[in-house]
């Protein structure tokens, strides 16, 4: 596995655009033709030498390209732009659109990440060991096509409509998250195992939701269905039991919303729908 | 400056000149006998050389357009490119801002385009955007017929008065010519009601679509306007509709006298034959067998072209329905006493029936209706498609192959409901120059545009193709590649495209009609008008009005009127 | 000290006084106030005309106590526009531009004796120097 | 002395255009028909007016100001420029020429007022319509999260609940509904007022909307209404002939914003296949519709637009001016015709003042006070004409009622001296 660190030289206070650091574009290069890869500071031009220092060798192809980022890179943003294949490991905090586009490869960030991770994203993974910021998945205003495929984790929390106009793939959150998740989402998979704000599947026409935190209350168009004992994640069962909605029933939707019963007691006056 | 383009074969139809070879010579803006030894020289020699482009029907300014703009970011993130020292930047697909708009009709060879709706009350909004359109001139057509005070007028039968108001609001908005849009049933839409046919009421005033358009038609001529009325038809988008757009032609074949006196427009979205979408057919025949017959009417084609587009149009009630046909979003935006305006995205699709039916309905009433005078070629842009798709228009035009390599892609049932297939006729180049340029300035009655006589402006378009060697039957991608980026346009005499980049920029003129009427006649209507104004509108007559100086570059028209 | 939602907003009086001049006298007593439900007032033992002290976790301020003439609105405090409103603000936007400037929880607490900073003192408290 | 009529206020996104004032030797000494804000600000526009150019306090010649200004776009990596809501759309228009020549990120205030309602339209569409349609026409009119009283004072005796049109002939005429969280002064004056609970106006949305479709609520109380009342709020929004809904920053600004207004867009459009129903914002300032148009028509954009890679960058949140400062993203900033320091987060306020900031306005602002170069300008439709566009987008001309004071530009003139400038220094 070929392996190249970048570390910034400066404390970045524009924001970078730095669509050119990925697996893809390193595979294959000398540390010289690195450097002259092109990022934006801002309004300016500039190469990826005069940001980062720049050492090791990458493999010949994405797939076997690992790349390091050390430092505070949290103003470096579309870090995996469109990356297919290899590794990005970053250690410290993350600007926006971290895996813009991404379909395939791994990027594992340390610290948190901003927001708009994976926006766009057709497959691959990413995994937030900090916290994440909103609209995780999301595509761009005006725009309906969410994230296609491929994983998302954050072990801390994430912000709201996280998930938006979702068409398939997974987001696990393992902290909490903001309000709207899986806001217009169509298909795919939301797992928030802390709490979540509310609003949660809003708009929703499919793909299925499990909250397993505390969840203030469920929308008027969500109706209640049964009491499940699980909730299906790929191979994995996670244990229930949950109460169950479907909706948003204002938009004729069949979203699955999974409730953890133990921790919303609030919700009980749901169960006298099952009689 | 003076300007030798030479040994071009030019295609001049108003002047009857059919791919001549010879030169064009230009001196100050204007086409000239000849220009002394010091002319700047361009070796045209194996080259088609056209007038610059007029296009007759295209939404590119104003509320409406701006509106989806802001509806649609999602138009605008792909299609970008950076600044340079000439251009500014460009962005967006069906729906590009300004700058895109004049730049990339001069790409194509386009010199002149007309903004076709704009509602009288936002005219100043429609100015500020074609203001700020380069390069190409620029003039727009008020939308009249669902106008309380018009419509007053014409209930009361008092047509010369209405004539008066026209006159006055063309001069005080800077308008070009009358535009009608689902007349009555837009005014209904005030009410969230539409109008079924040429003869329903439209409450509360005592009158009939048919009556609208019989009236603002004797209103065409009694002020003598450059341009016939302009008419997009009741029933727009709607399967069965071709027998509405055939009674509204036949509405006023008794009023005109020779010349044409209505032109409709984007004929595709009201060709529609069959009673549901389902039993969708084309109505394409039926259309052109009458338009054949009556040299009353013109028509422009609102062309589909397969991909994304964005339908705006002053039907408001048409687009709701367009709404609840797909779920995509929806913009509604009425104008008090005057009218509407709706907004849909919408992509057409090959595998799709009914956008397979709308492709061969348009290049059916092309092929079938015989005279190319009375034809103009447009996409209603963004409605049926943007207008950089002219060329792939054309190829389909000029060869049945090209049209038959589309028919082998899109829905198989689409095929028997319509004619497309039987039919072979091929657009020559002197054809798509008439329907393209000649035909459209002739029908906005510009002299000085369309054509390369003496005296013309010096509009023209040089493409990178020998129309003697070509055959466009065979070879049409590669007419379609010639004509996407004119090796040379020239506006007013100055080069402004080169290879199909943009070397030149300037901002073009806006020219408006300035209807003759009697000072008495004027004050006494604007006596009536101004107490109207209090009563229907929100703003004052006076903040009402547009002046001169409010356009970059202002080119009055002064008609001399029937009164 | 009682506990409250709080929301900004325009009203006539901010709306003129601001013509007037962003350090006009009229523009300080229109807009460094806080109009509280007649029966706040009576909970948090302020009459009106008095100095309170309004905190959010984002920030705290020394303001005017009014009684509201657009009750009854229990536990919600409506403060105009303004410098004074907009310390107590989130700086978060949940990456929307827009700042939550209505529905954010607050406490307040009596300050009769504390003065309200005009707006060059309140610029020199957020920013740290002389404007 | 001149009576000047049809006067345009260049102070509310109302836009009236009925204003008269007398004018005696270059001073507006009446106002009629102006509502108190607007004859405020016709008479004391000269308080606390900026008579010269500063830089660092320093007063120096325009100049001067303008090479200052000039330098320090030019050399910014990431120069902001904010405000234009309160200036002529010529004005704004040369700010995007601006922006777009430096490789900048251009916002205008509507980012802190209606952008969500602009976002919430993007994702949603909007049913909407010029307000003469409203006098002309509505039966029933709701203010939702929206104080007319105080921020459009003649709102509704020119264009909604008490005007007098061609087929309403006043408010007696009219079904007025008010749902906000206080009960306002415009609260006072409605047939029915609904205190929605604060941060939930979305779930009372939601909710209206499915009672409009299908008539049962399951729960028995929404946003702290009654389940009954909401049902019978949507069975009258059903049987009226032309309805309006007019929102305002109390759905903008509380929980779920861009969602709140979508989820207004789909009631709206919902009761559209039973009446006729539209929907209008109430904006603020008197041109921020006019900054939106603007940057929409010239950029494909309508506010939070990034230039720095040569071409037009849309994305709320990241181009955002307030999300912009609280990251400490910029390293210059343009004012024109605003004061953020004023209504801006102090982490946001914090970043700002440790940028040069060159601020035009023409009277002292919180943010002058923090500027680097400061440049008076006159006052658009009071010393210098433009054009502005009222909530409901229609287009008026404001006028030039008086001289300006000598030797001050109007904020067109100063962009154009550095538009002219800049394209010297950058190619």
């Amino acid at each position: 596995m070929g392996e190249v660190t970048l570390k910034p030289k400066v404390i970045f206070k524009v924001p970078i655009i730095a669509e050119t650091i990925t697996p893809d574009n390193f595979a294959r290069k000398s540390i010289e033709e690195i450097a002259k890869l092109e990022v934006w500071e801002g309004n300016r031009k500039v190469t990826l030498g005069e940001l980062f220092e720049i050492a090791g060798t990458p493999g010949e192809t994405p797939t076997d390209t690992k790349i390091i980022i050390e430092g505070d890179v949290r103003k470096v943003r579309r870090i995996g732009y469109k990356m297919t294949d290899g590794q990005i490991l970053i250690k410290g905090p993350v600007g926006m659109y971290l895996g813009e586009k991404m379909e395939g490869g791994k990027i594992i960030v340390e610290g948190d990440a901003d927001s708009w991770v994976g926006t766009g994203m057709k497959g691959g993974q990413i995994e937030i060991k900090g916290n994440a910021g909103d609209y995780i998945g999301a595509p761009y205003r005006g725009d309906t096509k969410g994230m296609k495929k491929g994983t998302i984790i954050i072990h801390g929390n994430a912000g709201n409509e996280i998930g938006c106009w979702m068409r398939g793939g997974t987001i696990i959150v393992k902290g909490n998250v903001g309000a709207f998740p899986g806001i217009h989402m169509k298909k795919g998979t939301i797992l928030v195992e802390g709490d979540c704000a509310g609003r949660c599947g809003a708009m929703m026409k499919g793909g299925k939701i499990a909250v397993l935190g505390h969840i203030p209350s469920i929308l008027p168009r969500f109706t209640f269905d049964e009491i499940k004992k699980s909730f299906k994640l790929k191979k994995e069962k996670i244990k229930g039991p949950f109460y169950l909605f479907t909706g948003d029933l204002n938009e004729n939707g069949a979203g699955k919303l999974y409730v953890s019963i133990e921790k919303n007691k609030h919700l009980q006056f749901y169960e006298k729908y099952l009689e | 400056m003076e300007l030798l383009i030479k040994n071009g074969y030019v295609y001049d139809p108003i002047n009857k000149i059919d791919g001549e070879k010879m030169d064009i010579a230009v001196k100050d803006g204007k086409i000239v006998e000849s220009v002394s030894s010091s002319a700047k020289v361009i070796d045209a020699t194996n080259m088609l050389v056209m007038p610059g482009g007029v296009d007759i029907h295209s939404h590119i300014a104003g509320s409406k357009v701006n509106s989806g703009r802001i509806l649609r970011p999602e138009d605008h993130y792909k299609d970008v490119k950076p600044r340079t020292a000439i251009t500014r930047a460009e962005v967006g697909h069906t729906v590009p801002s300004t700058y895109t708009i004049g730049y990339r009709y001069a790409r194509l060879g386009y010199t002149t385009v007309i903004e076709a709706a704009s509602p009288p009350l936002k005219t100043r909004h429609t100015h500020e955007e074609l203001n700020d359109i380069p390069l190409i001139d620029k003039s727009c057509y008020l939308v009249l017929d669902n106008n309380w005070i018009v419509l007053d007028y014409l209930s009361q039968g008092e047509i010369n008065k209405c004539a008066a108001f026209i006159a006055w609001i063309l001069k005080a908005l800077k308008g070009y010519a009358i535009k009608i849009v689902n007349p009555g049933g837009v005014e209904l839409w005030g009410w969230g009601k539409n109008v079924e046919s040429l003869d329903d009421q439209v409450p509360p005033f005592d009158i009939t679509p048919r009556e609208i358009i019989r009236g603002l038609c004797k209103v065409n001529k009694i002020l003598n306007l450059p341009h016939t009325i302009h008419v997009h038809t009741n029933n727009l988008g709607k399967p069965g509709n071709y027998r509405t757009t055939i009674e509204t032609m036949d509405a006023v074949g008794d009023l005109a006298n020779g010349r044409p006196n209505i032109h409709i427009t984007h004929v595709q979205f009201c060709g529609y034959a069959g009673y549901s979408w389902i039993t969708l057919r084309s109505g394409a025949p039926e259309i052109a067998k009458y338009v054949n017959n009556h040299p009353h009417v013109t028509i422009d084609l609102g062309q589909i072209v397969f991909g994304e587009a964005t339908t705006m149009t002053g039907d408001g009630p048409f687009q709701y329905i367009l709404h609840n046909l797909t779920g995509n979003k929806w913009k509604n935006a009425d104008v008090e006493a005057e009218g509407s305006a709706g907004i849909v995205p919408y992509k057409y699709r090959r595998k799709n029936m009914v956008n397979a039916i709308q492709w061969s309905i348009g290049l059916e009433l092309a092929l079938l209706i015989k005279d190319p005078w009375r034809l103009f070629l447009t996409t209603d842009h963004p409605n049926a498609g943007p207008f950089t798709e002219y060329p792939r228009v054309i190829a389909w035009l000029m060869s049945t192959k090209a049209r038959e390599k589309t028919m082998e892609k899109i829905n198989k049932r689409a095929k028997k409901r319509g004619v497309l297939a039987s039919i072979d006729r091929e657009y020559t180049f002197y054809e798509i120059a008439i329907i393209t340029r000649a035909a459209t300035a002739k029908a906005l009655n510009l002299e000085n545009k369309g054509h390369l006589g003496v005296g013309a402006d010096a509009d023209i378009s040089i493409y990178n193709i020998n129309p003697m060697e070509i055959d466009p039957s065979k070879e049409y991608k590669k007419v379609r590649r010639a004509l996407k980026r004119a090796a040379y346009t020239i506006k007013g005499g100055e080069i402004i495209v080169k290879d199909g980049e943009i070397v030149k920029s300037f901002i073009g003129e806006t020219f408006w009609v300035k209807p003759t009427m009697s000072k008495d006649l004027e004050r006494e209507v604007l006596k009536e008008v101004s107490e109207k104004f209090k009563e229907y509108y929100t703003v004052s007559l006076e903040n009402y009005v547009i002046g001169e100086s409010e356009l970059a570059s202002s080119k009055p028209i002064t008609v001399k009127t029937n009164f | 000290m009682i506990k409250v939602i709080l929301i900004t907003g325009r009203s006539l009086d901010q709306g003129i006084s601001k013509e007037l001049g962003k350090f006009s006298k009229e523009y300080m007593e229109k807009v460094a106030i806080c109009e509280l439900d007649p029966e706040d007032l009576k909970t948090l033992g302020v009459s009106p005309g008095q100095n309170v002290k309004v905190k959010t976790k984002y920030g705290e301020v020394i303001i005017k106590a009014i009684e509201s003439t657009q009750a009854p609105h229990k536990g919600i405090a409506f403060i105009p526009y303004g410098p004074w409103a907009s310390i107590l603000m989130p700086p978060a936007t949940e990456s929307t531009g827009m700042p939550s400037l209505k529905g954010v929880e607050a406490t307040i607490e009596p300050a009769t004796d504390e003065e309200i900073l005009d707006p060059k003192k309140l610029i020199k408290m957020i920013v740290g120097r002389e404007p | 002395m001149r009576t000047i009529s049809n006067v345009v206020c260049p102070f509310c996104g109302s836009l009236c255009d009925d204003i008269e004032v007398d004018v005696e030797d270059n001073r507006i000494v009446k106002v009629r028909r102006g509502c108190a804000i607007s004859v405020t600000k016709f008479t004391k526009y000269n308080e606390e007016r900026i008579y010269k150019p500063r830089i660092n306090g320093k007063e120096v010649s325009l100049e001067e100001a303008i090479d200052e200004a000039v330098k320090i776009l030019a050399n910014a990596k990431y120069p902001a420029l904010y405000g234009w809501s309160s200036t002529s759309t010529e004005a704004i228009n040369i700010g995007v020429e601006i922006a777009e020549l430096i490789g900048g990120v251009m916002d205008n205030t509507a980012s802190v007022c209606h952008g969500p309602t602009i976002i919430g339209e993007q994702d949603a569409g909007i049913s909407t319509c010029t307000l003469g349609q409203v006098k002309n026409r509505a039966d029933l009119i709701i203010y939702w999260g929206c104080n007319p009283v105080h921020a459009h004072p003649r709102h509704m005796a020119r264009y909604s609940a008490a005007s007098k049109g061609r087929f309403i002939k006043g408010r007696k005429e009219r079904k007025v509904i008010v749902v906000d969280v206080r009960k306002t002064h415009t609260a006072k004056t409605a047939d029915i007022f609904i205190q929605v609970k604060p941060n939930s106006d979305y779930e009372l949305l939601t909710a209206l909307r499915w009672a409009v479709k299908n008539g049962e609520l399951e729960q028995e109380e929404i946003s702290g209404i009654p389940a009954e009342k909401i049902e019978e709020l949507a069975d009258m929004l059903i049987s009226c002939r032309f309805g309006a809904l007019f929102f305002g920053l109390g759905l903008t600004m509380s929980a779920g914003k861009a969602r709140n207004i979508e989820a207004a867009v789909a009631l709206v459009r919902e009761l559209n296949n039973y009446t006729k129903f539209v929907m209008m914002p109430m904006r603020g300032h008197f041109n921020v519709t006019g900054a939106n148009e603007v940057m929409a028509w010239a950029t494909g954009f309508p506010f939070a637009v990034d230039f720095s890679r040569g071409y037009p960058f849309y994305n709320p949140g990241d181009t955002t001016f307030v999300d912009v400062l609280t990251r400490g993203d910029c390293d210059a900033a343009l004012i024109v015709a605003s004061d953020p320091v004023s209504g801006f987060p102090a982490e946001a306020i914090r970043n700002l003042a440790k940028i040069p900031v060159i601020t035009l306005d023409h009277h002292e602002t919180l943010t002058t006070t923090i500027s680097k170069v400061v440049i008076p300008t006159t006052v658009v439709g009071i010393e210098t004409e433009g054009s502005a566009y009222r909530m409901d987008a229609v287009p008026l001309r404001l006028k030039k009622l008086v001289e300006p004071p000598p030797g001050i530009p109007s904020d067109e003139e100063v962009l154009k001296m550095i538009l002219k400038k800049l394209k010297e220094r950058v190619k």
